[in-house]
């Protein structure tokens, strides 16, 4: 075992574990805290995949900002300190569980069947100054995209301070 | 790589016109401080016009089929173009009296609502998956805020919170889907993805197996765009609580979006798949219409009604697509089926829509029952209200039946016999709930003191032209004919630029 | 001087060579960079502890007091003795308190504060890791402090905690938007995000090509590390002690130094951004002096804001960010943008700009940026005039003044 | 294709004078007006009649051919032409229609101004259904009269109304959505609407599976339309509910809609398919008969008993069609008489039915404005009290029953003759409904309404107003003429059925 | 070329997604699901850069998705919170089961 694969493994683990945590927690607060393993050990799987500048990106959007907001937007609600959390699931959760877990086996199972039928290339991607190539593909190939990603955001922006601004 | 901005200003103008116009909508919002000023609105609809007529020019002009940064300028895109932005148009003229008579925030709503139109034209033309899911969650997010743009009413919030959360793991489906489309073929765009499955069958067996599920997952995520049953549960709620001119838009222009998506992704991306979509469009389209056309039977909202209504009109379109069969003659190929239909829906599905704003805006009501004696009270907008019914329930002379005309033609022509069956005796369940409808208008006396139903003007227009456009088409379907035929062509190789 | 100014990197190299001997060169590599992690982590440490002696010194120099004078000379070893204080104090855990969020929390707070001096480089070539994407690093890397400071103020079980916890974030949240945008300003003039990059062209310090810009990101960090005029968070008089009110001893005092040494840091980042960062000025002191002296400068303008300046209400300084700071971040980079197209400092990753070309462009950028300040002036007269207005009427002696006034 | 669109005119005719109604304001002016604009339509109908030499016209060939193109996209045409089979149908709607809306303005005081632009609106879907030789134009009008039925029923209906308004409008729509899946498909595979064009023409690459859906498809629309038992169902609802004018049109021209859509279109487009079919069509139509005979004489509603004897009056001319659709592969000079016989037969049927059962329906509405009720075990007795009523009363139920000398005999007897030559077996069967007509009618309204004891309760029933003589007098008239002198009919019939047969042959 | 092979992350992404789901599907707190839908995106992030490290060679492609999904994550839990919090104001609740105005 090299150790890329240890870190891989390690990373791996935290990432599900705290995913497992985080939808079996009772306190929404804790749940929260567990997502933010869970990015974490994405944005370390992302550094080990040769894409440093998500990793970061991963730990500046989904943990300084997303989760953020979450954890905020759980103490704006009622279980704020998190000490009387009432049930956690719907009535439904077992039904859940199993359409998860089926899913999760069909798409391992198929996982396994594709094997190496992937098309993989036989060089790793070229990586050296990646946020300029970013950048310019931004400008570029990627140009339409990336406007439209800026009128989510202004929608996106617009729309959240129409619904919650008090008058 | 060599950008020529002068075309690319040309063959997006519809696109720039939209943005520019929202943005300086947002910015004139803040110079009013008069929330009812005719400014705002006069500027939208001048936005929409420009961008309508400026889609109208390509479609005159017939540019040359390119693909601009994973946008696709084709004849498909040009067609979906002027339903996005009609639809707008008449949303817009039935918003201006609601909006303003409900919420604080009407330069936004304008701003939005010519942004869920970009979002609209972006997602038919788009032409690489990134753009694709961009484009489709653009329209998404905006239509969630516009469906919970009441702020203070519960219905609204609680209409928009269950369309997000639905729409949200619908959509996180489709992505899977689209993250192994892309890992099986090493490419997002949509033409090289179809490129990649004609290399030779020995070599990627294994990822057979990969694509199909993945389809699967992509038909989760457009399925709930165009309210597809098992994918549908959000619209009712969202419908019932959006406000009424965005449930119009919602069942007209975000659903002729998912269809235009559905199209390209099908018949673009993944032609290799046919006989694996195919059947499951077959299956969804007959759960959708049967579903849909039996729950609207026990309605007694509105908008309930119409919600449910339109999935099962999604039904009836989907069927098309299920019928696509790519060397046919026109209408037999079934994609310009879908292209008629979707038009006939525009005009009819969004009358039924501005009828209800109309008589929402008159009454404060949309309970199905308090249509009673309507032809006393309106008796105008009682008969637009059975042509756009009729229409809806494909009985000639109307638009609606000139869609299923095709639809059914296509559905035929391919052999699909039961599913054809299934479509027709759906229709005819559908009349009981549409005439029930008519009914309350027609056959109930009218309440003690009920006053005649005002109309506001702008409303009137836009239900003229709704009513105009089902009948003629209805009548004389020959240039929509052509329009779909037309449109129906799409880029197989397109040049990047 | 040579010799001087690549002392550190000397010794390390020798320290390198010297255990090469002995093990294999990956081992030696990784033995290198967990050293040069203690070592940076350890002068964090002692110069934050210095620096809150500082602090106590200037302000109350300030106050015309004469500050911590009893332990030791000049009270040199009151840090120390604080330092013992708190790590000898009984460690109280609130029964109330989720225990391990609670306990996590304050560890948490100090991890990414540190976590920020990996790629600050401190002299010429002095730096742990010179990331191609440093600057991003260093965003992301601050971003996470929040969630330590909410994590403390709910575990706390207390309701000021709480308040404190969500107001910090809040705070942060809101002031790393202006942050990020002149950041953006910067990051169009050098085109790169690595920051030695940075370090490299700035010839002329950035501080004279974009004062404003220096101005916005100077206001920002500080409410962005919560320092006075911006420590609403922990204000005594508002809310105890905001989300460390149930923190004592040990935790209390890593929480502690985690502001401290993210003040520091982003005294550091300053200095790299807008004072040229290691490069000499004047006197040909070694470069990491330089640092060490730029940054000590900016430490005490810090010292200088809170001897002088009131504390802000929570809304004015939400106001502040939002209403002000952020559009006029967003103009200065469109500015900044339509400046670097006609006079562009960088390009293709080599400096374009030689001597006395400095001069025109440092004026071009100077003179824009004090033209950009006065159209904001112009442009906010009348709402700071409205607000001032308001701010009279709402003090209940205002108001039967202008009552008097009127019935006169 | 030149002159006057005569047929045109003839169709629209009515939509022009329905918006006309729309303009009017006043209610006496729109009855005046509706009653001589439906007039003139019929004058115009009258005329065609006589401008139709059926006789001169070949196999496939039609008068006051129209076509022009409608939707070049899909091969549409706007093609419109008659023959002997149509003209007579034609008139007899012009004919109906104006003595319901005579009628009519007597009765309804009530949403007058609908009343009359909705009754037009019919008349525009009927002639249309008998003119068009489109196959899409054809369905376009057969749907459009669904609409405004619908709304007579719905509004100006009985105390059921609702729901054997919707009862009609989904039974017909769901036979006819499954006729237009057969449309599609005989487009799909002929490239053409033109119902002058596909008789002859190989349907489906003659795949047989597919050719019998299309045929089951079309049939089923037309069998409920008929009605044929077992689709018969809303046939009994709707014609109680309707006002009086409304069954009168239902029963005398809706009903000829499906059995001229047998004629027009099964017989001639799927000639092999229905002969091998036609004993599944022809034993339904002997349980049509016998079954609408049986359930009438259950019945205790004057309206619903006449409607019940409508299935089993129907249930002839469908015998006399299946009769036909046996023998079609048969050049035997005598079957091909027999088969003509049924034929014109069945036609004759739908005429003579038209003119009774139009008269009978009156008949009722009379008796239901004056003692609103039509419960036939309240009456007894009335042949003293109203003379007038009775003596239109028994005419027109002796023709129903079929007597001889009057236009039912006719038409029944010439359906057995051809049909006893062709299907022996069945035919005979199809006799005793006859029987049972004559005992139904008998007993049940001539002797217990008009004989037996009189109830005191109607001894001051008012005997027939001026309007309703006025009405019915025309129909008397005419199936008593059609009964001694039915030639002039017969020959025009004649003509058409035989270049119908002749086109198949 | 990489040690680990590329169907280790695709697995461990399918089961991120599946836990996801079922986070998503049982959950009664909104923002349960919410957090839910978050762990299904970070799942298909883990399939684009592992496809673009592995099987894209030449293109940003698989990157460029990611960060679009990034974006496009943020926007929605925007405007989700904020939704949240004007349900929270209208109907004193964020639980599911009990936004029920409206038929499901």
């Amino acid at each position: 075992m090299t150790l890329e694969q240890g870190i891989f493994i390690l990373a791996s683990l935290l990432m599900l574990g705290s995913a497992l945590a985080m939808v079996t927690a009772r306190s929404m607060f804790v749940a929260a805290l567990w997502m933010i393993g869970t990015f974490a050990g994405v944005a370390v799987l992302f550094i080990l995949l040769n894409a440093g500048f998500l990793g970061i990106v991963q730990i500046l959007i989904y943990i300084g900002a997303i989760a953020v907001l979450i954890l905020f937007a759980i103490m704006l609600t009622p279980d704020v300190m998190g000490l009387k959390p009432g049930p956690r699931y719907t009535g439904q959760w077992p039904l859940a569980a199993v359409m998860a877990s089926t899913l999760a086996a069909v798409i391992v199972l198929l996982l396994v069947r594709a094997g190496n039928d992937w098309h993989i290339a036989d060089a790793a991607p070229n990586v050296t100054d990646f946020a300029v190539q970013l950048g310019e593909a931004f400008m570029t190939t990627y140009l339409l995209p990336f406007e439209v990603a800026s009128g989510v955001l202004l929608v996106a922006l617009i729309g959240a301070l129409v619904i919650v601004r008090d008058e | 790589m060599q950008i020529n901005w002068a075309d690319t200003s040309f063959l997006l103008a519809p696109e720039i016109l939209l943005t520019v116009g929202a943005l300086i909508v947002l910015v004139l919002d803040l110079l009013i401080e008069d929330d009812t000023s005719p400014v705002l609105p006069g500027f939208t609809l001048l936005a929409l016009v420009s961008a309508f007529g400026a889609a109208a020019a390509h479609l005159v002009t017939g540019v040359d089929d390119v693909a601009l940064f994973m946008f696709a300028a084709d004849p498909l895109t040009h067609f979906f173009r002027l339903l996005g932005i009609g639809t707008a148009l008449l949303v817009l003229l039935v918003s201006v009296n609601y909006v303003q008579a409900r919420s604080k925030h009407t330069g936004e709503f304008y701003s939005l609502l010519l942004w869920v139109t970009l979002a609209v034209v972006l997602v038919a033309g788009a032409h690489d998956l990134i753009l694709l899911y961009l484009a489709f969650e653009f329209l998404s997010i905006t239509s969630y805020v516009l469906v919970g743009w009441l702020r203070d009413d519960a219905r609204s919030n609680e209409g928009a919170m269950k369309y997000l959360l639905f729409g949200a793991i619908s959509s996180a489906l489709m992505l899977y889907g689209m993250s192994l489309l892309y890992g099986a073929t090493g490419t997002t765009r949509l033409t090289e993805i179809a490129a990649f499955f004609t290399i030779p069958e020995t070599q990627i067996t294994g990822l057979y197996s990969i694509v199909v599920p993945a389809l699967v997952f992509l038909l989760a995520g457009i399925g709930f765009k165009i309210s597809l049953v098992p994918f549908h549960q959000w619209a009712p709620d969202a419908y019932e609580g959006a406000p009424t001119p965005v449930a119009a838009f919602l069942s007209v222009g975000s659903k002729s979006a998912g269809f235009a998506v559905l199209a390209r992704v099908l018949l673009e991306a993944m032609p290799a798949f046919q006989e694996h979509w195919t059947s499951l469009l077959v299956v969804l389209s007959i759960l959708t219409m049967t579903l849909g056309n039996l729950v609207a039977l026990r309605q007694t909202n509105m908008k309930r009604l119409l919600a449910y209504s339109s999935i099962a009109q999604a039904g009836y379109i989907l069927m098309g697509l299920a019928a696509y069969s790519a060397g046919a003659t026109f209408p037999a190929d079934g994609l310009s089926g879908v292209l008629i239909y979707l038009v006939a829906y525009l005009f009819t599905n969004v009358g039924v829509f501005i009828g209800a704003v109309i008589f929402e805006q008159a009454t404060g009501s949309v309970a199905i029952s308090d249509y009673a004696g309507l032809i006393r009270r309106s008796p105008w907008l009682a008969f637009t209200f059975v042509v756009f019914f009729l229409s809806l329930a494909g009985l000639p002379p109307t638009a609606g039946f000139v869609g299923k005309l095709a639809v059914f033609y296509a559905t035929v022509a391919k052999g699909l016999y039961f599913l054809a069956i299934i479509g027709v005796l759906n229709s005819v369940v559908s009349v009981y709930y549409y005439f029930n409808v008519i009914r309350q208008m027609f056959f109930m006396p009218a309440p003690e003191g009920a006053e005649r139903v005002r109309m506001p003007a702008s409303m009137g227009l836009a239900l003229a032209i709704s009513f105009v456009g089902t009948l003629l088409i209805g009548f004389y379907p020959e240039p929509f004919l052509n329009l779909a035929n037309m449109s129906r062509d799409f880029i197989s190789a397109l040049p990047l630029l | 001087m040579q010799q001087l100014d690549r002392l550190f990197i000397l010794i390390g190299d020798w320290f390198h060579s010297l255990l090469a001997q002995w093990l294999p060169e990956p081992v030696v590599s990784a033995i290198g960079m967990l050293l040069s992690a203690l070592i940076i982590m350890t002068i964090a440490a002692v110069t934050m502890l210095y620096m809150t002696y500082l602090e106590r010194k200037v302000v109350a120099r300030i106050q015309d007091r004469i500050g911590p004078n009893r332990v030791g000379p000049f009270g040199l070893l009151q840090p120390l003795a604080d330092g013992i204080k708190m790590f000898t104090k009984e460690m109280i855990v609130p029964t109330q308190a989720h225990k391990v969020v609670y306990n996590i929390a304050p560890v948490l707070a100090v991890t990414p504060a540190m976590m920020a001096f990996a790629v600050i480089p401190f002299g010429r070539d002095m730096v742990a890791s010179d990331l191609d994407i440093g600057l991003l690093y260093l965003i992301a890397v601050s971003s996470v402090t929040e969630i330590a400071i909410v994590m403390g103020g709910w575990a706390s079980r207390n309701k000021y905690s709480l308040l404190g916890g969500m107001r910090a974030a809040a705070q942060m949240l809101s002031y790393e938007i202006p942050m990020v945008l002149v950041l953006l300003s910067l990051v169009l003039m050098v085109g790169s995000l690595r920051l030695s990059d940075f370090v490299d062209v700035q010839t002329v310090p950035f501080i004279l090509l974009q004062p404003f810009a220096f101005i916005v990101f100077l206001i920002s960090a500080a409410a962005e590390v919560a320092r006075s005029p911006f420590d609403i968070p922990e204000a005594e008089s508002e809310l105890i002690a905001g989300y460390h009110t149930e923190y004592g001893g040990m935790r209390f005092a890593l929480f502690q130094m985690a502001e401290f040494v993210a003040a520091l840091g982003m005294a550091c980042i300053m200095v790299t951004l807008f004072l040229g960062g290691w490069r000499s000025w004047i006197i040909p002191l070694p470069s990491w002096l330089w640092f060490v002296i730029k940054t000590f400068i900016l430490i005490n303008v810090w010292f200088w804001f809170r001897g002088t300046f009131p504390r802000l209400r929570i809304d004015q300084l939400q106001a502040l960010a939002w209403k002000f700071l952020v559009p006029a971040s967003l103009l200065h980079a469109i500015m900044t943008a339509v400046l670097v197209t006609f006079f562009p400092l960088v390009k293709d990753g080599q400096l374009v700009v030689q001597g006395a070309e400095w001069l025109t462009t440092t004026v071009v950028y100077f003179v824009a940026n004090v033209v950009l300040l006065f159209v904001l002036m112009l442009l906010y007269r009348p709402y700071v005039r409205r607000t001032v207005r308001q701010l009279r009427v709402a003090t209940p002696a205002a108001a039967a003044r202008q009552q008097e006034v009127q019935a006169a | 294709m030149n002159g006057l669109p005569i047929l045109s005119i003839i169709t629209f005719a009515p939509l022009v004078a329905a918006l006309v109604v729309l303009l009017l304001n006043n209610e006496r002016a729109i009855k005046t007006w509706s009653v001589v604009s439906s007039f003139v339509i019929f004058l115009l109908t009258l005329w065609l009649w006589f401008a139709v030499d059926p006789k001169a016209l070949g196999p496939g060939e039609f008068a006051f051919l129209e076509e022009y193109s409608w939707i070049p996209a899909i091969n549409v045409f706007y093609r419109m032409g008659v023959d002997g089979l149509s003209v007579p149908l034609i008139t007899l709607t012009g004919l109906l229609t104006f003595l319901s809306i005579f009628y009519s303005t007597y009765v309804i005081n009530h949403r007058v101004k609908e009343y009359f632009f909705l009754f037009l609106f019919l008349e525009v879907g009927m002639f249309g259904v008998f003119t068009s030789l489109d196959y899409f134009l054809f369905y376009v009008f057969w749907e459009i009269g669904l609409v405004p039925m619908y709304f007579l029923i719905g509004i100006w209906g009985g105390p059921r109304r609702e729901y054997a308004a919707i009862k009609f409008f989904i039974y017909t729509l769901a036979g006819s959505v499954l006729m237009l899946l057969a449309i599609l498909g005989l487009y799909f595979s002929t490239g053409t609407f033109d119902l002058t064009a596909l008789p002859g023409q190989e349907l489906f690459g003659g795949n047989f599976v597919l050719k019998s859906l299309a045929f089951w498809g079309i049939f089923l629309a037309f069998a409920i339309k008929v009605p044929m038992w077992p689709f018969h169902t809303w046939l009994p609802d709707a014609h109680v509910e309707a006002p009086t004018a409304g069954s009168v049109i239902l029963a005398g021209i809706l009903l000829k809609l499906g059995g001229y859509g047998f004629l027009r279109i099964l017989m001639p487009i799927f000639p092999d398919v229905f002969n091998a079919y036609w004993p599944v069509v022809a034993v339904l139509a002997v349980i049509s008969i016998v079954y609408g005979a049986l359930v009438a004489m259950a019945q205790w509603d004057l309206k619903k008993l006449i409607a019940y004897s409508s299935v089993n009056h129907m249930g002839y001319a469908m015998l006399g069609i299946a009769a036909a659709a046996a023998t079609l592969n048969s050049s035997d000079p005598a079957v091909l008489d027999s088969r003509a016989i049924a034929v014109n037969g069945a036609i004759f049927q739908f005429i003579a039915h038209g003119l009774i059962t139009g008269a009978l329906f009156f008949l009722v509405g009379v008796i239901y404005e004056r003692a609103h009720t039509r419960d036939l075990k309240a009456f007894g007795g009335l042949g003293a009290v109203v003379p007038k009523y009775y003596a239109f009363m028994a005419a027109a139920t002796f023709a129903s029953l079929g007597l001889p000398g009057l236009a039912g005999f006719v038409s029944e007897f010439m359906v057995f003759r051809g049909a006893f030559a062709l299907i022996p077996y069945i035919a005979a069967i199809g006799v005793l409904g006859i029987v049972l007509t004559a005992a139904m009618y008998l007993w049940k309204i001539i002797q217990m309404v008009f004989l037996g004891p009189l109830n005191e309760k109607w001894k001051d029933l008012p005997d027939m107003h001026w309007w309703e003589i006025a009405t019915l007098t025309p129909l008397v008239i005419l199936f008593t003429l059609f009964g001694v002198y039915p030639k002039p009919i017969l020959d025009y019939v004649n003509a058409g059925v035989v270049a119908l047969l002749d086109l198949m042959s | 070329m990489s040690s680990i092979p590329l169907n280790w992350y695709l697995i461990v992404a399918a089961l991120l997604f599946c836990i996801g789901l079922f986070g998503a599907l049982s959950r009664r707190s909104a923002i349960g699901i919410l957090m839910g839908i978050e762990l299904m995106l970070n799942a298909v992030n883990i399939n684009l850069v592992a496809f673009w490290r592995y099987v894209e060679v030449d293109g940003l492609a698989g990157q460029m998705f990611a960060i679009v999904v990034i974006t496009v994550a943020a926007a929605e839990a925007a405007v989700a919170l904020a939704l949240v919090r004007a349900l929270y104001r209208s109907r004193d609740t964020v639980t599911v089961e009990e936004i029920d105005l409206l038929k499901w």
